[in-house]
C-alpha cells in the first residue's frame, strides 16, 4: 500500500508537468549541490537565463522551450535515475548536463539507448573518445589544458615541474592527462602531490614540492576552493616559482579568494574571463560581453567558465533544433554535427561526425593575474 | 566429590578489595547460600564465578579443572548457568523465546541451515519450543508464552529468568536473589522450585536476602562482609555465629533484611 | 489456517512487488522500483546486524563498494561473467568482514560506529585513489549482466527497466526470505538475545564474538550484493557507492522504517528512495524539506515509521 | 628541519579546528548522550554568517560576535525543537535526528546565503611570520590561541563556576543531578548553545585560512567526530588531543609519506588506537554492572 501511494503521489506531482502542445522539452541533469556545485550552480543559472531569453524572443521555431532540470548532487547513481526520468517520464527531446565526467559517463548510455542528443558540460576526453554518436561536449578537454600550460612552460624555457592536484574527478583526470601528455612537450613531472576536496591547508604538499630538486614551476589541477588555498599557501611559503592554475580556476571569485597571493599566477582560460580586454574586432567579443553582462546583472555574482560551457551547449542545441526544424533526435544530432564556425564564449566550435567537441587549442588563452585583474599573455 | 571449589578468590576495583580471599566448595545436589550485608561482594563473587569479571587472585575449579577467568560462554558449556540480581531478561523477546534462547548450547545449528530455513533448523526450533513450554509451565508462566517479556510483572520476570537458566540444563546454577520483590506466595513457590531443582542433582549457589528462605533450604551457608568470608557452615551454626550477627546489626540500613 | 509472521511478510512483499507496476505511468518508475529493491536488500542486511544483533555500522557502503567494483573489475581483468563476479564480490566482502570484524566488533556503541565509519572511508579512499585500476573519481563502466538477453530469449517481451524491476524484486524477496528464516532460527534467537542483554547471552553459552561476527559477515554480503547489483543496473560505477553518505543513507533507511523488522527495512528504503524524486518539484527547497521530514519522523515516531504505524493501527482496532 | 616545523604548524592549525569541532561534540554528548552530527553546520554557520554580515558593511568584530550569537541561538533551537521533543528515543534515533538537522541547515544555508566560496580578511594581516624557516600565518596563531583560550575558558567555567559544575554533574549522572535540584533541561539547552558557539567561533577563526561555503559542515563533522572518538567521547582533554593528533597525522603523512593517503592514515591510526584502547585514548575501563 505504502509503496504504491508514495509512487502515486510522485506520479501526480510529475503529471502536472506533462507535455503540452507546441513546446520543446529540454532536459538537464546538473550537480547543483554537492562537491561539484561549483560547476552545476552557474550552469543551471545560465540555462534558466537563456531559456527565458529564447522564449522572450518567441522560442525556437515558434515553440516554447521548457527546461526540466534535476540536481544529482554529484552522485552518478542519482544522475542515472534522473536521466531515466528525463527520458521516460518527462519525454525530453534533448539533454544538456553532466557537470562532471563521472556523471556524464553514467548517464550517456541512457541517452544513447533512447537516441536523444546529449551535450555534456564535463571535461574529460573519454566523453568523446571513443566517439558516442549521441554525446557531445562543449568544454575543452583537460588534456588541452595541460597542452596549453606545457606550451607556455616551453616558451619560458621551463621543463621540470611539480604537480599538485585535487582528489576529485576534475583534478584526478587532469593530473593523468598531464602526466600522459608531458613527454610530448619535453616536460618532466618531478613532484606529484594531491589534496582532498575539503582540505584547508596544502602547505605540507607544497613544502615537499618546493624541497624537490629541480622543480622550475608548479601546476595545480583542481577547482573549487582548493586552488585558492594552494595559491595562498604558495605565497605564504614564499615559494619563488611560477605557479600555474588550470581552467578549473574559472572566475573572478578566484582572485578575490586568493587575494594578493594570486599575483603572477598563470592559467589557460577562456575569453569569458577577459571580456573587457578583448579587442573590439575579436570574434568572441560580442558574445562574451553579452553573456557576461546578462549573467552578472541578473545573478549578482561573477560569471564563470562553467556557466560559459552551459551557454555554448544551450545555443548549439537551440540552433541545431532550429535548423533541423524539429526535435527528431537523429535530425538534431546531425545538425549539431554540422555546427561549424560558430563562436561561443568558450571558443569557436567546428563540430563534425568525428569531432563531438569542435574546439582546438586556440580556444584557450594563457592568462596571467596582474594587479588583481586578468591580462592576456601572447 | 565436589563440583566446584573456590580458593582464595579476590578482585580489586580501583584499589578497593571488593572480594578477598574467599573460598568454599559446592557438591552436586547441594544448596549453598552466600549471604552478607549489601555491598559485601556477593554479586561480584557471582560475576567472577560466571566469568563476567576476571579475578585478580585465587582460582576456581570445576570438576577438578581450573576454570579461573574462563569466558562466560565456555563456563556455560561446562554446565554453569545463572540469573541476575537486576534482571537480564531479553525484554524485546517473548517469554517463550527467552527460554528457547536458554537452550542455545543444546541446539547448535549451522548458520546456512538457519538462513535457508532448512527442515533441520525448523525442526530444531519446534523441539526447542516444546521443551521451553515445559519449562515455562514449571515456573507457572505457560500462559504468558507468547507475550513480550517487557509486558510481564517483576515476579514473573524473576521466574522467567530461572526458567531460562534451567533451559541450559546446568549442573551448577547460580541464583542471584531469586525471591527479591516476590510476595509470600511467590517466594514459597520459588522455594519449592529450588528444592526440586537441587533434588535432581543440580548444585545451587544462592544469593538471597530472605533469611527465612535461606535458613530453610540451604545445606551450607557462606557469609561475606566487606568482600571477605567471615563465616561458613550449616544454617544452625550460622544463625548463632556472633561475627555474623555483628555484621548484620552493624548495617542498620538493611532494615527489612535483618537476620531472623 | 494461521500463517506465521514470516509468511505474512513475504506475502505482503510479493503482492506489493507484483501490483505496484499497475500504477506505473512510465518505465522510469520501474527503475525507481529496482533501486528501492537494491536499497531494501542492503537495509535488510543492516536489520540483521542492527535490528537482530544490535550492532551499528556506519561503513557498510564500503562493502557495497567492494561488491560494485568486483562486478566492474573482475569481468574486465579476469574474464569472469558478471554474475560470477557478483558472487565473487560477495565472498570477498564476507571474507573481509570476517577479518576486520573480530577486532572491530570488540568495540561498543559510538566506538563501533567510528571504527566502521573508518573502514568505509578507507575503502572509498582506495577506490578513489587507485585511478589506474578503478578509473578514480570519474568511475568506470560495468559489463552488462545480460538480463535483457535472457528475458528476450524467454520471449517475455519486457523492456530493460522492467526486466531489472522483476529481477530485483525476486532478489529482494529472496533476501527477505533468508532474513526472516534467520529471525526465528536458533542463530537468530542468539543474535537477538545478545542484543537484549549481552551479559546474559554470554552466561547462557552464546559466543558473542562469533555471533556478532556472523551478523557482520551476513550483512556485509547483503551490502556487497546490493553494491554489485546497483553497479550492474547502472552499467557504471563511481567511488560514491562506497561513500560515507551512502552508509548514512542506509542506516537512516533502516531506522526510519523501523530497524528491527524486514518489512520496516523495505519501507524505509521505499520512502527514502522515492521521497527525493517527489521533492524535486520543490527545486532548491528539496534538501531543506528532506532534512525536515527526516527530523519530524524521528521526533514523532521514534521507533520508526512501520512499528509506530503498526501500533496506531492495533490501538485503533482495540478501541 | 624547517619542513618539519612547517608540517607541525599546518597540522596544529588544521588540528585546532578539528579539536574545536570535537569539543562541540563532547559538550553536547556529556549533557544529553546525543552525538550531534549537525556539529559541522555550526562551524559553517559561524563562518558564513560572518561573511555575509561583513560584506553587508558590518565591522568584522561585530559580524563575528553576531555570527556566534546567531549560531548559539540555532543550537538552542535545535535542542528545543528537535532533541528535547524526542526525549526517550533511542540513541540511534537521536543521531538520525541530528543528521536530518544537518541536511536541513545546509538546505537553509544554500538558500539564505549562496553556493559560492567565501572568506573575509585575516584579523591581523596576511604576511607570514617566519620561525626557523617555517612560514606561519598570523591567522594560524589566532586559530591556535583562540582555540587554547576557548579550552581555557571552558575549563575554568566547568571547574570554578556553579553553573559549570552543574553541567558537569548533569553529565556524570542525570538522575542524581536532578535529585539535588539541578535543572537538567536547562543544562542541556546551555550545552547546545555553548557547543554551537564553540563551533561558530571555530568557523570565525578559521575562515580566513580555510575559506567557507554552505557545504563545509559535513566534512568537518566527520573529522571532528573521529577526533572526539580518538580522544574518548565526553572528555574535553581528549577532544583537544584527538583533534591536534588528527591534524598532525594528516600533515605529517602528506608531507613525508603520501598526500593521496593522508586521510587514510588518520583513520588507520584511529582504528589501531581503538583496537588497543577500545574506549579511546582517555577512556577509562568501566566494569559491567550486572
Amino acid at each position: 500500500m505504502r509503496l504504491k501511494s508514495t509512487l502515486a503521489v510522485s506520479a501526480l506531482a510529475m503529471m502536472a508537468a506533462n507535455p503540452a502542445a507546441a513546446e520543446i522539452r529540454l532536459g538537464a541533469v546538473l550537480s547543483v549541490t554537492g562537491p561539484a556545485s561549483f560547476l552545476g550552480d552557474p550552469e543551471l543559472k545560465t540555462l534558466e537565463m537563456l531559456v527565458e531569453e529564447v522564449n522572450a524572443q518567441g522560442g525556437i521555431n515558434g515553440e516554447e522551450v521548457v527546461l526540466i532540470h534535476y540536481d544529482d548532487g554529484g552522485d552518478a547513481n542519482r544522475a542515472r535515475t534522473f536521466a531515466t526520468r528525463l527520458v521516460e517520464d518527462d519525454e525530453v527531446a534533448a539533454v544538456i548536463g553532466g557537470s562532471t565526467t563521472g556523471v556524464t559517463m553514467a548517464v550517456a548510455p541512457v541517452f544513447e539507448a533512447n537516441e536523444i542528443p546529449f551535450i555534456s558540460l564535463a571535461g574529460a576526453v573519454v566523453i568523446i573518445n571513443p566517439l558516442n554518436p549521441w554525446v557531445f561536449k562543449t568544454p575543452h578537454t583537460d588534456r588541452m589544458a595541460c597542452e596549453s600550460i606545457f606550451t607556455d612552460l616551453t616558451a619560458r624555457g621551463l621543463s621540470s615541474i611539480g604537480m599538485i592536484s585535487g582528489q576529485g574527478g576534475f583534478g584526478t583526470s587532469m593530473r593523468e592527462q598531464c602526466i600522459d601528455v608531458a613527454g610530448e612537450y619535453g616536460i618532466e613531472i618531478v613532484a606529484d602531490e594531491t589534496y582532498g576536496p575539503r582540505d584547508s591547508d596544502m602547505t605540507p604538499q607544497l613544502t615537499s614540492i618546493a624541497a624537490t630538486d629541480g622543480v622550475e614551476a608548479v601546476v595545480n589541477a583542481g577547482f573549487g576552493q582548493g586552488p585558492a588555498i594552494v595559491t595562498r599557501n604558495f605565497a605564504q611559503l614564499g615559494i619563488d616559482l611560477p605557479l600555474y592554475q588550470s581552467h578549473g580556476v574559472a572566475s573572478d571569485a578566484f582572485i578575490e579568494l586568493a587575494g594578493d597571493a594570486a599575483e603572477g599566477v598563470r592559467l589557460p582560460g577562456t575569453a569569458l574571463l577577459v571580456a573587457d580586454l578583448l579587442a573590439e574586432d575579436d570574434p568572441q567579443h560580442a558574445v562574451v560581453t553579452a553573456y557576461r553582462a546578462a549573467y552578472e546583472d541578473r545573478f549578482e555574482e561573477p560569471v564563470s567558465t562553467f556557466g560559459g560551457y552551459a551557454h555554448d551547449a544551450f545555443w548549439i542545441m537551440a540552433q541545431a533544433i532550429e535548423s533541423a526544424g524539429s526535435t527528431d533526435g537523429a535530425a538534431v544530432r546531425d545538425a549539431i554535427e554540422a555546427t561549424t564556425g560558430w563562436v561561443g564564449v568558450t571558443g569557436e566550435f567546428n563540430m563534425s561526425p568525428d569531432d563531438h567537441m569542435g574546439l582546438d587549442l586556440s580556444a584557450f588563452r594563457m592568462l596571467e593575474i596582474v594587479d588583481g585583474g586578468w591580462s592576456i599573455i601572447d | 566429590m565436589t563440583l566446584m571449589t573456590v580458593e582464595g578468590l579476590g578482585i580489586d576495583f580501583g584499589g578497593v578489595r571488593a572480594v578477598d580471599a574467599v573460598g568454599f566448595a559446592v557438591k552436586p545436589g547441594e544448596i549453598v547460600s552466600v549471604i552478607g550485608p549489601n555491598g559485601a561482594g556477593k554479586t561480584t563473587l557471582f560475576n567472577i564465578l560466571s566469568g563476567v569479571y576476571r579475578p585478580d587472585r585465587g582460582r576456581v575449579m570445576l570438576d577438578g579443572m581450573d576454570v579461573t577467568a574462563m569466558a562466560p560462554h565456555r563456563l556455560a558449556a561446562l554446565g554453569l548457568s545463572r540469573t541476575f540480581q537486576n534482571l537480564q531478561v531479553y525484554l524485546q523477546m517473548t517469554a517463550l523465546e527467552n527460554v528457547m534462547a536458554g537452550r542455545h548450547l543444546a541446539e547448535r545449528c549451522s548458520v546456512i541451515a538457519d538462513l535457508l530455513g532448512l527442515p533441520a533448523s525448523r525442526r530444531r526450533t519446534r523441539e526447542t519450543a516444546d521443551i521451553a513450554r515445559g519449562l515455562l509451565a514449571r515456573v507457572h508462566l505457560e500462559r504468558a508464552a507468547e507475550r513480550e517479556a517487557s509486558s510481564l510483572s517483576y515476579g514473573a520476570l524473576k521466574r522467567l529468568e530461572i526458567a531460562r537458566a534451567l533451559a541450559a540444563q546446568p549442573r551448577l546454577l547460580l541464583l542471584d536473589e531469586p525471591a527479591a520483590g516476590c510476595n509470600a506466595v511467590e517466594t514459597e513457590e520459588i522455594d519449592a522450585l529450588i528444592a526440586e531443582i537441587a533434588a535432581e542433582g543440580v548444585a545451587i549457589l544462592l544469593v538471597e536476602h530472605d533469611m527465612k528462605l535461606v535458613m530453610k533450604i540451604s545445606n551450607h551457608i557462606v557469609v561475606l562482609d566487606h568482600g571477605e568470608k567471615i563465616a561458613e557452615g550449616a544454617p544452625a551454626e550460622i544463625s548463632q555465629n556472633p561475627r555474623v550477627i555483628e555484621a548484620y546489626l552493624g548495617t542498620q540500613a538493611e532494615g527489612g533484611h535483618a537476620l531472623c | 489456517m494461521r500463517l506465521s509472521p514470516r509468511t505474512w511478510t513475504l506475502i505482503i512483499l510479493a503482492v506489493l512487488i507484483a501490483l505496484a507496476p499497475v500504477t506505473f505511468p512510465s518505465a522510469f518508475y520501474f527503475r525507481i522500483g529496482a533501486l528501492i529493491f537494491v536499497n531494501g536488500l542492503a537495509v535488510i542486511g543492516l536489520v540483521i546486524l542492527f535490528g537482530y544483533a544490535g550492532q551499528i555500522s556506519l561503513g557498510h557502503a564500503g562493502f557495497a563498494g567492494i561488491g560494485a567494483y568486483s562486478a566492474a573489475l573482475m569481468p574486465m581483468h579476469l574474464g569472469l561473467h558478471p554474475a560470477l563476479a557478483l558472487f565473487a564480490g560477495a565472498v570477498l566482502s564476507g571474507g573481509l568482514a570476517f577479518l576486520i570484524g573480530r577486532p572491530i566488533l570488540r568495540l561498543k556503541g559510538h566506538y563501533l560506529a567510528v571504527a566502521t565509519l573508518g573502514f568505509g572511508i578507507l575503502v572509498f579512499i582506495v577506490l578513489n585513489n587507485e585511478a589506474q585500476l578503478t578509473g578514480g573519481p570519474d568511475g568506470m563502466a560495468v559489463e552488462d549482466l545480460g538480463l535483457r538477453a535472457v528475458s528476450d530469449a524467454l520471449g517475455l517481451g519486457l523492456r530493460t527497466a522492467e526486466v531489472w524491476y522483476w529481477f530485483m524484486g525476486l532478489v529482494l524477496l529472496l533476501g527477505a526470505f533468508l532474513a526472516l528464516n534467520l529471525h526465528t532460527s536458533p542463530t537468530g534467537r542468539s543474535l537477538r538475545s545478545l542484543h537484549n542483554s549481552e551479559v546474559a547471552a554470554r552466561t547462557l553459552g552464546v559466543d558473542v564474538v562469533r555471533y556478532k561476527l556472523t551478523a557482520f559477515v551476513i550483512s556485509a554480503v547483503y551490502a556487497s550484493l546490493a553494491g554489485s547489483l546497483q553497479a550492474l543496473l547502472n552499467g557504471f560505477v563511481t567511488p560514491d557507492v562506497a561513500g560515507f553518505l551512502h552508509s548514512i543513507e542506509w542506516v537512516t533507511m533502516a531506522v526510519l522504517g523501523g530497524a528491527a523488522t524486514v518489512l520496516g527495512a523495505v519501507f524505509g528504503a521505499t520512502i527514502l528512495t522515492a521521497l527525493p524524486q517527489a521533492l524535486t518539484v520543490f527545486q532548491e527547497y528539496e534538501h531543506l524539506l528532506l532534512g525536515l521530514i527526516i527530523m519530524l519522523v524521528m521526533i514523532f515516531l521514534p521507533a520508526g515509521l512501520l512499528p509506530s504505524l503498526g501500533k496506531t493501527l492495533r490501538q485503533g482496532e482495540s478501541i | 628541519m624547517y619542513e618539519f616545523l612547517q608540517f607541525v604548524s599546518s597540522g596544529m592549525t588544521v588540528g585546532a579546528v578539528y579539536a574545536l569541532v570535537a569539543l562541540g561534540f563532547t559538550l553536547i554528548y556529556n549533557a544529553s548522550d546525543v552525538v550531534n552530527f549537525a556539529q559541522g553546520e555550526f562551524v559553517m554557520l559561524g563562518g558564513m554568517t560572518t561573511v555575509f554580515l561583513y560584506d553587508a558593511g558590518t565591522p568584522l568584530w561585530l559580524a563575528a560576535v553576531l555570527a556566534v550569537m546567531i549560531t548559539a541561538t540555532v543550537g538552542v533551537l535545535l535542542n528545543k525543537l528537535a532533541v528535547e521533543p524526542a526525549r526517550g528515543a533511542s540513541v540511534v534515533s537521536l543521531i538520525i535526528i541530528t543528521i536530518g538537522a544537518s541536511i536541513f541547515l545546509r538546505g537553509v544555508a544554500q538558500i539564505v546565503f549562496d553556493k559560492q566560496i567565501h572568506r573575509f580578511p585575516a584579523f591581523t594581516g596576511e604576511d607570514p611570520i617566519t620561525v626557523a624557516g617555517a612560514a606561519i600565518l598570523p591567522q594560524s596563531l589566532w586559530v591556535l590561541m583562540g582555540g587554547a583560550a576557548i579550552f581555557g575558558v571552558l575549563y575554568l567555567f566547568f571547574t570554578r563556576s556553579v553553573i559549570g559544575k552543574a553541567v558537569l554533574a548533569t553529565a556524570n549522572n542525570r538522575l542524581a543531578a536532578k535529585l539535588v535540584g539541578i535543572n537538567t533541561t536547562a543544562m542541556m539547552t546551555l550545552s547546545f548553545g555553548l557547543s554551537a558557539a564553540v563551533g561558530a567561533l571555530a568557523g570565525v577563526l578559521a575562515t580566513p585560512i580555510t575559506l567557507t561555503s554552505y557545504d563545509v559542515g559535513g566534512g568537518l563533522a566527520l573529522k571532528g567526530f573521529a577526533a572526539a572518538m580518538l580522544g574518548s567521547m565526553g572528555v574535553p582533554a581528549g577532544a583537544l588531543v584527538g583533534g591536534l593528533l588528527l591534524g598532525l597525522i594528516e600533515a605529517m603523512t602528506a608531507g613525508y609519506i603520501s598526500s593521496d593517503y593522508k586521510d587514510a592514515a588518520a583513520f588507520i591510526v584511529i582504528l589501531t588506537v581503538l583496537f588497543v584502547m577500545p574506549r579511546g585514548l582517555f577512556g577509562r575501563a568501566v566494569a559491567e554492572r550486572v
